[in-house]
């Protein structure tokens, strides 16, 4: 387990001989070694995996927790003392390989997709270190580690949606990626300080004494914690950062807002999993409901929305709370017994950064080919862009949960976790399941068929109506197509993974089982809501969507524009914050704090103007008041004596 | 018979705030100059009544008249060369013209 | 009364009102002019007192030599030794008022204090005596004053020489 | 020979080299050998105090020696240093190395300059060495008066009222120290002026300590922006060069913090823990009103001074829990914010040499204009807003955990809104990195200028090093300064 170190070294080193050097570097060999590192770091941390698995079960049956490394990186007090290391555990091995295969698809996808582009080093130095934050995230052998990661997290997702640091809306959309979730991490800091001050420790596991120390502040610190997971993993009501963090490019998108870094919120909850699930649980079914609404809410924006990336972005939302809500419904630690959410969590997060990952290169690889997000620049490229529609329509499969594509299999579980819970979560998790088959067959009926937008403008150029001559869509080059293959094919099969045997709440291996019922009617609902789409968009234009968007015009506005959350947010910002606090504290301070001061300065200036006149520099009256002053002084002593 | 010397006190003291009153409202160098004369010389006259009517057996106070007036004359002297100077930088000698030693 | 103090009165008289005119008359010439009656005045008193001497040397030397230079500096300046402009009131307001306060408290001193005696014995005081006092080293003789004098005035002298100089 | 005393002879010593300087290059010359002389000395103080307390030296203070000067007041030149002061002198060391670079092309009277600005050195590493409460004041003095001259002759825009304004305030500041200063002698029975020796006697009148206490800390809390005490900080720091900027944001504020906990509360316990909540209350008013009237600032500089009166209330508030960890963490944050601070002004002054503007309504897409110095802002802005791996990080974070120790309600409530500073801080950093740096050109002026000239880079690069080698490596830094406050803090509340 010795290497794993290098999981974390490589990265960190690629980035900084990207960044210091990365100017004068060629392109091609930015690229290069970029990827070749973190291809090392993707054949490391899978081989690492693999020997954890494979170190196999202690004689509970579990796997235990392994931390390679632990160095005191900054002592606090006595007992406290923030802790740098490695944990290898069932869960963080998982992730390993995530990370670093979608990250290493995403390097070679960039290759293709951003060759060219000013600051392409700039860009392949930010992967890494995007990478090597997010593998420190996960191997964090404690929760202040995982904060600090977490920090580096956000900023390397701030640098790289502000990449094209010259377009007004990547700036605005990294400023607020950041603010929103530093504004969650604020509370994620306090429930750890709280956390450390209690339980007298930032690890994961406190003792138990720890525990009945920290008592009822326990479930407080978690709230707060899972706040900051809530900002990270784009929680409603804050979840407003995401679908702007679309402005960066698309592989980043893939990366970071999809596969990765957005599901440090669920990292985080499953982590502290034994806690909650013991002494928290009602934060734990707190975290179910507001999973539960999110989920939905993203749903219905999804279906409305026209820029193909926020789909996804509304869609990644609504699936993370997918995970949130299997956590959430968890009531013990015994998959069993109730525990299996946190398994059905765990590899749908899986999944999910495979086809979601899929989903957004292929995304970027239609954008690449058609320069627009706007869904009515597409239509029909299913005939220019074979491979791209195939591995496209294989991710869509999966996130509607057909099987035997992998999507099925982790959502299943999931509302296999929900019905355990309670039926009325079962049914609306089934709901929300259907309506993401709706939403992304839509996409994908908008994209790929109905009346392709080039042959319009062929027709129109012909005509002379447009004088520019239209860009033909083309397939993206190998170094785009290869990642959407490979993960197309993880995809396909990733669902036969026994992940249950790797990862459960307990660390006993668990045997997935399909329950036949729950399996046809989701897979009944998802078929329902891929033909219902299929109804609708697949023709282009079909009445029934007219007679919707005629029927359902105020509802369709109100979601397409979000709910109008941007605008609360935006006013609170801009006029609240700015206006009503900010401008008024720096009035207060230039015209009372100062303005007292300067008062002050101007009493005794006042007062020097009023003695002024004594030293006029003529001797004459100087002699006047030194001899009256003379005088004075006799008639006093003569007065006196 | 002779006169009290309160009496040449008083003349002294007279002449003495004669000068002060010309020195604080005279606006010419040489009519304070004059100003100044007036006082120094109702000093000597105090240092002389004194030493007559209270120690005539020493000579202090005439000495140091004897000297007041060395000082007064070497003063003059010296401040009519400063005048001098003065006028014939300024072409005045009016002390409200006066200003360039202020600064 | 007897004729010294006739002859005091009338001298006080003389240099109180040409010391008064001094101080007040605009033009420099009279002011000069008068200051020399004072001078003079105050040589009687010196006689008056038997200080023949100290006499001597105020007019030789006041009336002689600094109310020459006086003048002669008047009448080198012309025009620019013409004291043209007024005090103001308040300048002179407070002038008098001051130099009244003072005088009077002057005299309220003089009057209302006993001197140590009146021991003034209408002697002259002989030139030897005089002489001895300035030159000697003992206790109550004046060379080193007399030097320092003497240095002072040399001083006056080149420095005087030195401002007026042209540059 | 005592190696502290060296850090007043070689700035002393470099002075008269200095006015015997005729031409630019032999000033400059005077001035990188003095500052990166001091620099060495204060590596290798570091490293042998290190060693001397590995070596199981636990005296409060190494090196310690003293020379009367004046007995019957019992005046003496003590020095002697602790963790907290090899911090600080490190840190001063760093700042005045790199503030000679960072003014290497200053015009007019380099000379002149520069003479100033080893004197204010002299006053800062005096004061950091001396253990004497009068040589303290001293050298306090010595550090306060080259600054007004500074700022008024070197300075821009409006430096004859900055500078006025600056000295006044600190001027008064230090009347009230005086006046605790005073009281502190006088109130421990008049037998010594060393701060140890009054610690140790412990015997200053609880109803006295009432009356100095607040005295003291608020002459130092001028200096380290104690609301309301901060708005010099504002026109000071916009009017000042860029050197002095950082000398005085980076260093001389530090003198605040600095005494606030080396005087008025090592010296006055009692006082300090009953009266702390007003302090307290201030501080938190301090942070949090810095840091949001920093957000609708337009001009660089005052952006930062505000900035700077959110992160020296961050290090006051801390002080004022006592607790170890929190004011390990109020030292480290001085640190940690000097050199950050320092970085900044250091870009901003580069930024205006170059702009002659200060507004960011009027700079837009520098990142394009001058890369390094837009990098090296960025790096100064995530620093400032407590990015890990940076210095800012660490401190602010070793500060709320050991404000968290404190358990009640009233300290709870004020570390939590203490708190909200980062995410404050976050968007006033990022308001100004996307307004001024991010974007297009649109000033067809400023699409000629340079980027960094070398002397810069190096100013640059120097900094964010020491920031990073911080925030990666913080144990050796809080170990060594946790030395100084763990003794402090034992005296205090024995």
């Amino acid at each position: 387990m010795e290497q794993s170190i290098f999981i974390l070294i490589l990265p960190l080193l690629s980035f900084l001989v990207l960044a210091l050097a990365g100017k004068k570097m060629p392109h091609k060999l930015a690229g290069t070694i970029g990827t070749l590192s973190l291809a090392a770091t993707a054949i490391l941390a899978c081989a690492t995996a693999a020997e954890y698995f494979a170190a196999g079960r202690n004689g509970a049956a579990q796997f235990t927790d392994i931390m390679p490394y632990n160095i005191a990186w900054l002592p606090l007090n006595d007992t406290l003392s923030i802790d740098m290391g490695i944990l290898l555990s069932p869960i963080s091995a998982m992730m390993l390989i995530v990370i670093t295969v979608i990250s290493l698809m995403v390097h070679i996808y960039s290759l293709g997709y951003m060759k060219g582009e000013r600051g392409f080093q700039r860009y392949y130095a930010f992967l890494s270190l995007f990478t090597f934050s997010m593998l420190g995230l996960v191997v964090a052998t404690n929760i202040f580690q995982m904060y600090i990661f977490w920090e580096l997290v956000g900023v390397s997702s701030y640098l790289l949606i502000g990449f094209y640091y010259t377009k007004p809306a990547a700036i605005a959309a990294s400023k607020k990626a950041f603010i929103v979730t530093r504004f969650a991490d604020l509370f994620f800091l306090i429930g750890i300080l709280i956390y450390g001050y209690y339980t007298g420790t930032f690890s994961f596991t406190p003792t138990e004494t720890a525990i009945a120390a920290a008592g009822t502040v326990l479930p407080t610190a978690l709230m707060l914690m899972f706040i900051g997971g809530a900002g990270k993993s784009a929680m409603f009501p804050l979840h407003i950062w995401l679908p702007d963090a679309m402005e960066g490019p698309t592989p980043v998108s893939a990366l970071i807002h999809a596969a990765t870094m957005v599901v440090a919120g669920v990292y985080l909850v499953a982590r502290m999993f034994p806690l909650f699930v013991v002494h928290a649980p009602e934060v734990l079914h707190a975290i179910a409901y507001i999973g539960a609404f999110t989920a939905l809410y993203a749903a219905v924006v999804a279906c409305v929305q026209t820029d193909i990336k926020r789909v996804l972005a509304f869609s990644t939302i609504s699936q993370i709370a997918f995970m949130m809500v299997a956590l959430g419904v968890c009531t013990s630690t015994d998959p069993h017994e109730g525990g299996l959410g946190y398994m059905a969590s765990m590899f749908h997060l899986f999944t999910h950064a495979m086809f979601k990952g899929l989903l957004f290169l292929g995304a970027g690889a239609i954008i690449h080919a058609v320069h627009s997000n706007e869904k009515n620049h597409m239509g029909g490229l299913r005939k220019y862009m074979p491979i791209t529609h195939i591995t496209f329509l294989i991710a869509c499969l999966a996130i509607a949960g057909i099987p035997p594509f992998s999507g099925f299999f982790s959502k299943d579980e999931i509302i296999t976790a929900c019905y355990g819970f309670s039926t009325p979560m079962g049914l609306f998790m089934s709901g929300v399941a259907a309506m993401t088959a709706f939403y992304m067959f839509r996409l994908y009926y908008l994209i790929f068929w109905g009346k392709s937008h080039y042959a319009e403008q062929v027709e129109l150029y012909k005509a002379g109506k447009i004088v520019e001559e239209p860009h033909k869509p083309h397939e993206a080059p190998a170094a785009m197509t290869i990642p959407l293959v490979f993960l197309a094919a993880v995809t396909c099969v990733a669902g036969f993974i026994p992940f249950g045997e790797f990862v459960s709440s307990n660390g006993e291996a668990y045997t997935i089982h399909l329950d036949s019922t729950i399996a046809i009617n989701s897979t009944l609902l998802a078929i329902g809501g891929i033909l219902l789409a299929t109804v609708m968009y697949a023709t282009g234009n079909s009445r029934i969507t007219r007679v919707v968007n005629v029927v359902m015009h105020e509802p369709i506005k109100a979601a397409y524009h979000r709910f109008y959350l941007d605008e609360v947010w935006l006013f609170i910002t801009k006029k609240v914050i700015f206006n009503c606090i900010s401008r008024p504290i720096a009035w207060f301070d230039r015209n009372v704090v100062d303005a007292s001061l300067d008062l002050m300065a101007r009493a005794a200036q006042r007062l020097g103007t009023l003695v002024r006149p004594l030293q006029s520099g003529n001797i004459q009256t100087y002699c006047i008041y030194f001899l009256s002053g003379a005088l004075a002084i006799m008639l006093v002593l003569l007065y006196i004596y | 018979m002779t006169i009290p010397a309160e009496y040449m006190l008083i003349l002294s003291a007279v002449l003495f705030f004669i000068g002060v009153f010309g020195f604080f409202t005279r606006r010419n160098l040489v009519s304070l100059l004059i100003c100044t004369e007036l006082m120094l010389n109702a000093v000597d006259i105090n240092f002389a009544v004194f030493n007559a009517y209270c120690h005539p057996d020493r000579l202090e106070g005439y000495i140091f008249s004897l000297f007041g007036i060395g000082v007064a004359a070497a003063e003059t002297a010296v401040a009519i060369a400063i005048i001098i100077n003065v006028y014939r930088n300024v072409h005045s000698i009016h002390i409200k013209r006066l200003k360039n030693l202020k600064h | 009364m007897s004729i010294n103090l006739i002859i005091f009165s009338g001298l006080a008289l003389v240099m109180v009102i040409a010391a008064l005119f001094a101080v007040t008359s605009s033009k420099i010439m009279r002011a000069t002019t008068l200051l020399l009656f004072v001078l003079f005045g105050t040589a009687g008193l010196y006689f008056m007192l038997h200080y023949s001497f100290l006499g001597a040397v105020q007019i030789t030397v006041y009336a002689g030599g600094i109310v020459v230079l006086l003048i002669f500096v008047v009448l080198l300046l012309g025009k620019g030794s013409v004291d043209v402009t007024q005090t103001s009131m308040r300048r002179y307001m407070a002038g008098t008022a001051t130099a009244l306060t003072g005088m009077v408290l002057a005299i309220y001193l003089i009057t209302s204090t006993d001197f140590a005696g009146d021991k003034f014995t209408a002697e002259d005081v002989t030139m030897k005596e005089l002489g001895m006092s300035l030159m000697g080293t003992e206790k109550y003789n004046y060379i080193l004053p007399f030097e320092v004098m003497s240095v002072l005035l040399l001083a006056c002298t080149v420095g005087a020489i030195l401002i007026a100089r042209k540059k | 020979m005592n190696m502290l005393i060296l850090f007043i002879i070689i700035p002393i010593v470099m002075l008269p080299a200095l006015w015997a300087c005729r031409k630019e290059a032999q000033v400059r010359a005077v001035m990188v050998t003095g500052s990166t002389l001091l620099l060495l000395l204060s590596a290798w103080l570091t490293v042998d105090f290190i060693s001397c307390r590995n070596a199981g030296n636990n005296d409060i203070m190494l090196y310690t020696a003293s020379w009367p000067w004046y007995e019957k007041l019992n005046i003496a030149l003590s020095v002697g240093v602790d963790g907290i002061s090899v911090a600080m002198l490190l840190l001063t060391s760093v700042i005045v190395f790199t503030g000679v670079f960072a003014s290497w092309r200053i015009r007019p009277m380099a000379k002149e300059f520069f003479l100033w600005y080893t004197l204010l050195s002299v006053g800062v590493y005096g004061f950091f060495v001396s253990t004497d409460l009068f040589t303290m004041f001293m050298f306090y003095e010595t550090a306060l008066i080259p600054m007004y001259l500074l700022i008024g002759v070197w300075g821009s825009g409006k430096k004859e009222y900055s500078a006025m304004k600056l000295t006044l305030m600190l001027m008064g500041g230090s009347a009230f120290l005086l006046m605790g200063i005073l009281g502190i002698y006088f109130g421990s029975g008049a037998t010594t002026m060393n701060i140890h020796e009054i610690a140790a006697m412990n015997n200053i009148p609880t109803a006295t300590q009432y009356i100095f206490f607040p005295l003291t800390f608020i002459g130092f809390g001028v200096l380290g922006a104690l609301f309301p005490f901060h708005t010099w900080s504002p026109d000071g720091h916009a009017s000042a060069p860029t050197s002095v900027s950082m000398l005085h944001a980076g260093v001389l504020m530090k003198l605040g913090g600095y005494g606030c906990f080396r005087i008025a509360m090592y010296l006055m316990p009692q006082a300090a823990s009953d009266l702390a909540w007003i302090f307290i209350i201030l501080t938190t008013i301090s942070v949090v009103y810095g840091a949001l009237s920093a957000i609708s600032q337009t001009d660089l500089k005052y952006i930062n001074a505000y900035s700077s009166v959110s992160h020296c209330g961050l290090v006051l508030f801390a002080i004022l829990m006592m607790t170890k960890t929190a004011c390990t963490g109020a030292i480290l944050q001085m640190l940690s914010h000097g050199l950050m601070t320092a970085l900044f002004f250091a870009i901003i002054g580069m930024i205006y040499g170059r702009t002659h503007t200060r507004d960011i309504k009027q700079m837009r897409g520098l990142m394009k204009i001058m890369p390094f110095l837009a990098v090296g802002y960025v790096i100064a802005g995530l620093a400032n807003l407590g990015l890990p791996g940076f210095s800012g990080f660490v401190a602010e974070m070793t500060v709320f955990a050991g404000a968290f120790e404190v358990n009640d309600t009233f300290h709870r409530t004020v570390t939590i809104i203490a708190c909200t500073s980062i995410v404050i801080t976050a968007v006033y950093i990022l308001r100004v990195v996307g307004r001024i740096l991010y974007g297009e050109p649109e000033n067809e002026e400023h699409k000629k200028l340079s980027d960094a000239t070398w002397d810069e880079r190096f100013t640059i690069i120097c900094l964010v090093i020491c920031v990073a080698a911080i925030g990666i490596a913080p144990m050796w830094v809080s170990s060594l300064i946790a030395d100084g406050t763990g003794n402090v803090l034992a005296n205090m509340f024995p």
